[in-house]
């Protein structure tokens, strides 16, 4: 069943900056890295949310207070009950090989998520890098900095590591440096901005896509991207090169609440 | 074959509310097999809908309360036009309105564009709160909306009934006599509640929601046999199926027409292909030459 | 726990028309595990019901047009005093006549046994051909059966509703003033038809049948719970409950009790046991003491 | 799925005798003998019968023209469509070793189907009675010579065999003679004289019982029999010693089609 649900409390809640918190829940997920899972707080509604992290009895989220839902979710407890149902969705392809990550802002959490899970896969060399505005908003610098070979930071400001994004590293790094693929999450903007860069190198490239999603499993429409009709919550929210291509509105706009289309 | 004079290549249509948002997914599915699709109902003003949860199952189909999300008739019919530009199929846009006179002005816009086919929709259950009782339990708001609807539309009508009907003989008569062009029918079956023991609380935001999936099908089929014996104008057959014999059990009953809805979500959109091939087998293996051929030929016992 | 003053050790019930002909049958369920047992529906003569086919599945439950084939009420209550003089059990007697005036002869004649509890079946689809609109749906034929029975009832009295009405809450709160002291809900849903695409026809006899099983459940929830916001005496909860989560769920929705009907066709008598361990199981792990801190604990979103 | 039915054209239709024909069907049947099938003539109704033979691709019933719904099978020709569901109910256990059977009348179709089955799995002995009134309503008697190492045949009006019942055959060969077990299908009368004997005799037995059956499935109660509420079409319809102990109504009474008691 698609919609099978885990009502469970949550088990801990951690503060990584002031906008972000990673919430665990003990239940079982068999997830891979890059998909995610719908989220319900009783009487308030239900939202999409990628999964950082999976153990064998628990698995958590990293999400950003960013409007009522999240507001009201930064407002709970230990202990409270939630809902979630999933996973979904294509998970990053697990290749080993010399492997690039390029994240940027509150998009890193299935990156961190991939980054465990190619380093159990036995990665030849994993690098990252990992970028946001301020020192403040990056997101799980200790994390990368064991799980990776190589970690880089940028940040808009130079409050840390590069004064940049992580998509001008990206360009340096390429300049010298070559790997098998590279896969990106971030603000979709970065993303595009990454896929030039991994196209004048001939890179194999993975994109991690957000979509306005309401149901999740392929049924209401709310995420499908023109014009090939791609169903986002079940065909991505991951993307290769090739299917990206494809996709005319990667960039340019995605769907509101209703359903009507906003140029991004 | 053909619906409402449109020429078919299959019987087999996506039902209002599944994907029908955008001219991008209403073209793949055509492309994987179908033979028309519904958009999903659009009113005249957009609307956000219900919060999520939206959609639970149960051990025999779906609840859904997702409360006619939509962005509004200017924007949907541009999907349509931007459908029409790229792909040759046939589009039943799906309309619904407070009143006759929202569905009068919706029905306009819809000649207006290189729509194929309207769609009342007399029945959404999920919208019970704001409309009220759906106008398909309500005999005189159907006469009311179908007859203001027909005297505007030059392109067929199709009206789209509620299984809570007490007496569908009686309501499908009466639809006819309005002057709808064909029936669609059923809607989802209003309300069931799926509960989360664990949390106490219903698991739709919404609390209720309406029924659909293989578990309508014996319903959909005996209300759709129950119409087709007493009315004239072709019914668009939708309810529970997902497989070609489903498809053909509810064309012998009287579709002229079958709507796919919560099988994409069950099976993807893959299930266009596999119904319309297992129609194939069965009508091979039992001597049917067309589609044509199966409709209402049911004997009752 | 108790149910209409009657002391159980499980809220888990047989439902009417299942096996309950015979004082074996009723007793042999509740060796098996029921609390209470109900009776075949008994009318004041003896009835054939349907030729067969009377039962068909489909993919969420069953359809049936038993017909309500009964020995009559006077070999059905001899059967209810061997029960009696073999076993403690709660026995609760379904009775159905045509009007008003065999109901309080029915009501009568099961107040001089030794039955525990009285059940009205109101609600039965399969007999429209013969009896029209069942009763359940008639808001002033209800109140004059219930409250002529309950004029010569001094046993409790529960009263079979429908699923097909469509203003549950109103109906429940009339059943209540006219003197009922308890809802069963829901009887089958009407009407299906599962149809054989091979020959053409429907695997039902008599064509269609009252719809059952899985499939009904979140329509039976759904309804128990808009009774239980407005009535303030006990529900029996019937409709699709196959596992001890469905229970829990129906009895969180306000059910005081929770009849089992087609989950015997589909996993035998068994049932009743894993039923019973599966919510005990459940209320452990969740700390609920008592099956009646269940009743009616849900809360709306 | 119980109800699982397939609907077949009467593939052939074999004249057993005045009253009696063997309807053979082209299907898939995966059953054991003493198990029945529900067969249903559209606008008619349906009605149990003893599976009497399965091959790999049909199956057969041998059926008595008795009432209106045999009457109207009577009436049908090959390439009719009827529809069956089943096979339902529990079958004769299949034990090797010194096998008897006893039978009577139009109740004989699973014994031949047993014995079949029994052959196959190298019974080390196997004899059979076969009774009726006369000659003329005898089954099977060809296949019983070749199926068993002994076939005996007894008729009321001695036109062929031994002038008696099958059970007078039973009581005599039993005399001189020791078996495992005897399985037993007849009229209720005859059964309950046979159980006599198996009993003097301490012979292990297993008999055949019919009662009204409207579903077939352990739902309507119509065969249910006293005390134990015994669901003959689940848990018979071959019930054995042990089991047919418990049964008061054997041989005593059983139920109508309003469900009403009707004494023997
Ligand atoms: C596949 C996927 C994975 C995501 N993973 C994460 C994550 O790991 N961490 C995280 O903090 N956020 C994640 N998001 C975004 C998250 O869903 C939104 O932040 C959240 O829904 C905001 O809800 P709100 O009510 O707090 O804010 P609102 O005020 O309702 O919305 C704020 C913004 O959030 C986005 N949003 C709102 N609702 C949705 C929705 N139903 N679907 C998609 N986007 C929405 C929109 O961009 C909107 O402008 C993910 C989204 C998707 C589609
Ligand atoms: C498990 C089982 C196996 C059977 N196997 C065979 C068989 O191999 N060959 C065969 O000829 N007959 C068999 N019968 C009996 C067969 O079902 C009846 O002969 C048939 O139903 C008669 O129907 P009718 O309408 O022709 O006659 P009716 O006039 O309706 O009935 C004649 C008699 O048949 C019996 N009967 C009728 N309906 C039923 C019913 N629904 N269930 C049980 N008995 C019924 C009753 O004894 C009745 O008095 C079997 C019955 C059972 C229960
Ligand atoms: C998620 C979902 C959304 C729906 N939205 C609409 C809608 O907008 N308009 C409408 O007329 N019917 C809507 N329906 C009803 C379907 O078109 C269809 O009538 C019903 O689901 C029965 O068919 P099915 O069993 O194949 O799903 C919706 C159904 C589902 C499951
Ligand atoms: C085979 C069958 C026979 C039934 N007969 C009766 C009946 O005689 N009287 C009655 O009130 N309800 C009758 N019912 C309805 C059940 O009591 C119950 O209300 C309904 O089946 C829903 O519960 P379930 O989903 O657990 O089966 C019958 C149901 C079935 C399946
Ligand atoms: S979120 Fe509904 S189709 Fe993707
Ligand atoms: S025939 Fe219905 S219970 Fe046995």
């Amino acid at each position: 069943m698609k919609c099978d649900r885990q009502t469970l409390p949550i088990a801990a809640i951690r503060e990584e900056n002031t906008s972000l918190r990673t919430f665990t829940f003990n239940g079982k997920l068999n997830a891979e890295p890059g998909q995610f899972i719908m989220l319900t707080i009783f009487s308030q509604g239900e939202k999409p949310f990628s999964i950082q992290d999976v153990d064998e009895n628990s698995f958590s989220m990293t999400i950003k207070n960013i409007g009522p839902f999240t507001d009201r979710l930064f407002k709970m407890k230990d202990g409270e009950l939630v809902s979630v149902r999933g996973p979904y969705g294509q998970s990053f392809t697990r290749k080993t090989g010399n492997i690039l990550m390029v994240g940027g802002g509150y998009a890193t959490p299935p990156l961190r998520f991939l980054a465990k899970k190619l380093r159990e896969d036995g990665v030849t060399r994993l690098v990252n890098i990992n970028g946001a505005r301020t020192a403040e908003d990056l997101l799980y610098v200790d994390d990368f900095e064991i799980l990776c070979h190589q970690s880089h930071v940028a940040t808009d400001d130079g409050s840390l590591g590069h004064k940049g994004t992580s998509v001008g590293v990206m360009e340096n790094i390429l300049k010298h440096d070559s790997f098998d693929r590279v896969y990106i999450s971030g603000p979709e903007k970065m993303m595009k901005a990454a896929v030039v860069v991994a196209k004048k190198h001939a890179l194999p490239y993975e994109v991690n896509l957000e979509r306005y999603m309401k149901c999740g499993v392929g049924v209401c429409g709310s995420c499908v991207m023109d014009p090939t009709g791609f169903i986002l919550c079940m065909e991505g929210p991951i993307v290769d090169n090739e299917t990206l291509d494809g996709l005319d509105d990667f960039g340019v706009s995605h769907r509101g609440k209703t359903g009507h289309k906003i140029t991004i | 074959m053909r619906f409402l004079g449109k020429e078919i290549s299959t019987p087999l249509t996506l039902a209002s509310g599944i994907l029908g948002i955008s001219f991008s997914s209403l073209q793949r599915v055509i492309r994987d097999g179908a033979g028309m699709v519904t958009t999903k109902s659009l009113s005249i003003e957009p609307r956000e809908g219900h919060e999520g949860p939206i959609i639970a199952e149960f051990n025999g189909g779906l609840i859904n309360s997702v409360g006619l999300t939509n962005p509004g008739i200017a924007e949907g019919l541009e999907e349509v036009e931007k459908f029409h530009a790229g792909i040759d199929g046939v589009v039943i846009v799906s309309v619904f309105g407070a009143n006759a006179a929202d569905f009068v002005q919706l029905s306009k816009a819809v000649n207006d564009s290189s729509a194929d086919i309207l769609e009342l929709n007399l029945s959404c259950p999920n919208v019970e709160d704001e409309f009220k009782r759906p106008f398909a339990l309500m005999p005189d708001k159907i006469t009311e909306i179908v007859s203001a609807v027909k005297a505007v539309s030059t392109i067929p009508v199709l009206a789209k009934l509620s299984p809570n009907a007490n007496d569908i003989s009686a309501i499908a008569k009466l639809t006819e006599a309005a002057g709808a062009d064909g029936l669609t029918m059923i809607n989802t079956l209003g309300h069931g509640m799926v509960v989360d023991a664990v949390a106490k609380r219903p698991v739709l935001r919404n609390n209720i929601g309406g029924i659909s999936g293989p578990c309508i099908k014996p319903l959909a089929i005996k209300l759709i046999h129950d119409a087709f014996k007493v009315v004239d104008i072709p019914i668009l057959g939708t309810g529970g199926v997902s497989t070609g014999l489903d498809a053909i059990e509810m064309m012998m009953a009287g579709a002229g027409a079958i709507g796919i809805g919560s099988a994409v979500y069950d099976h993807g959109l893959e299930v266009f292909k596999s119904i319309r091939d297992e129609m194939e087998t069965f009508m091979e293996v039992h001597g049917y030459a067309e589609y044509s051929d199966l409709i209402g030929i049911l004997e009752e016992n």
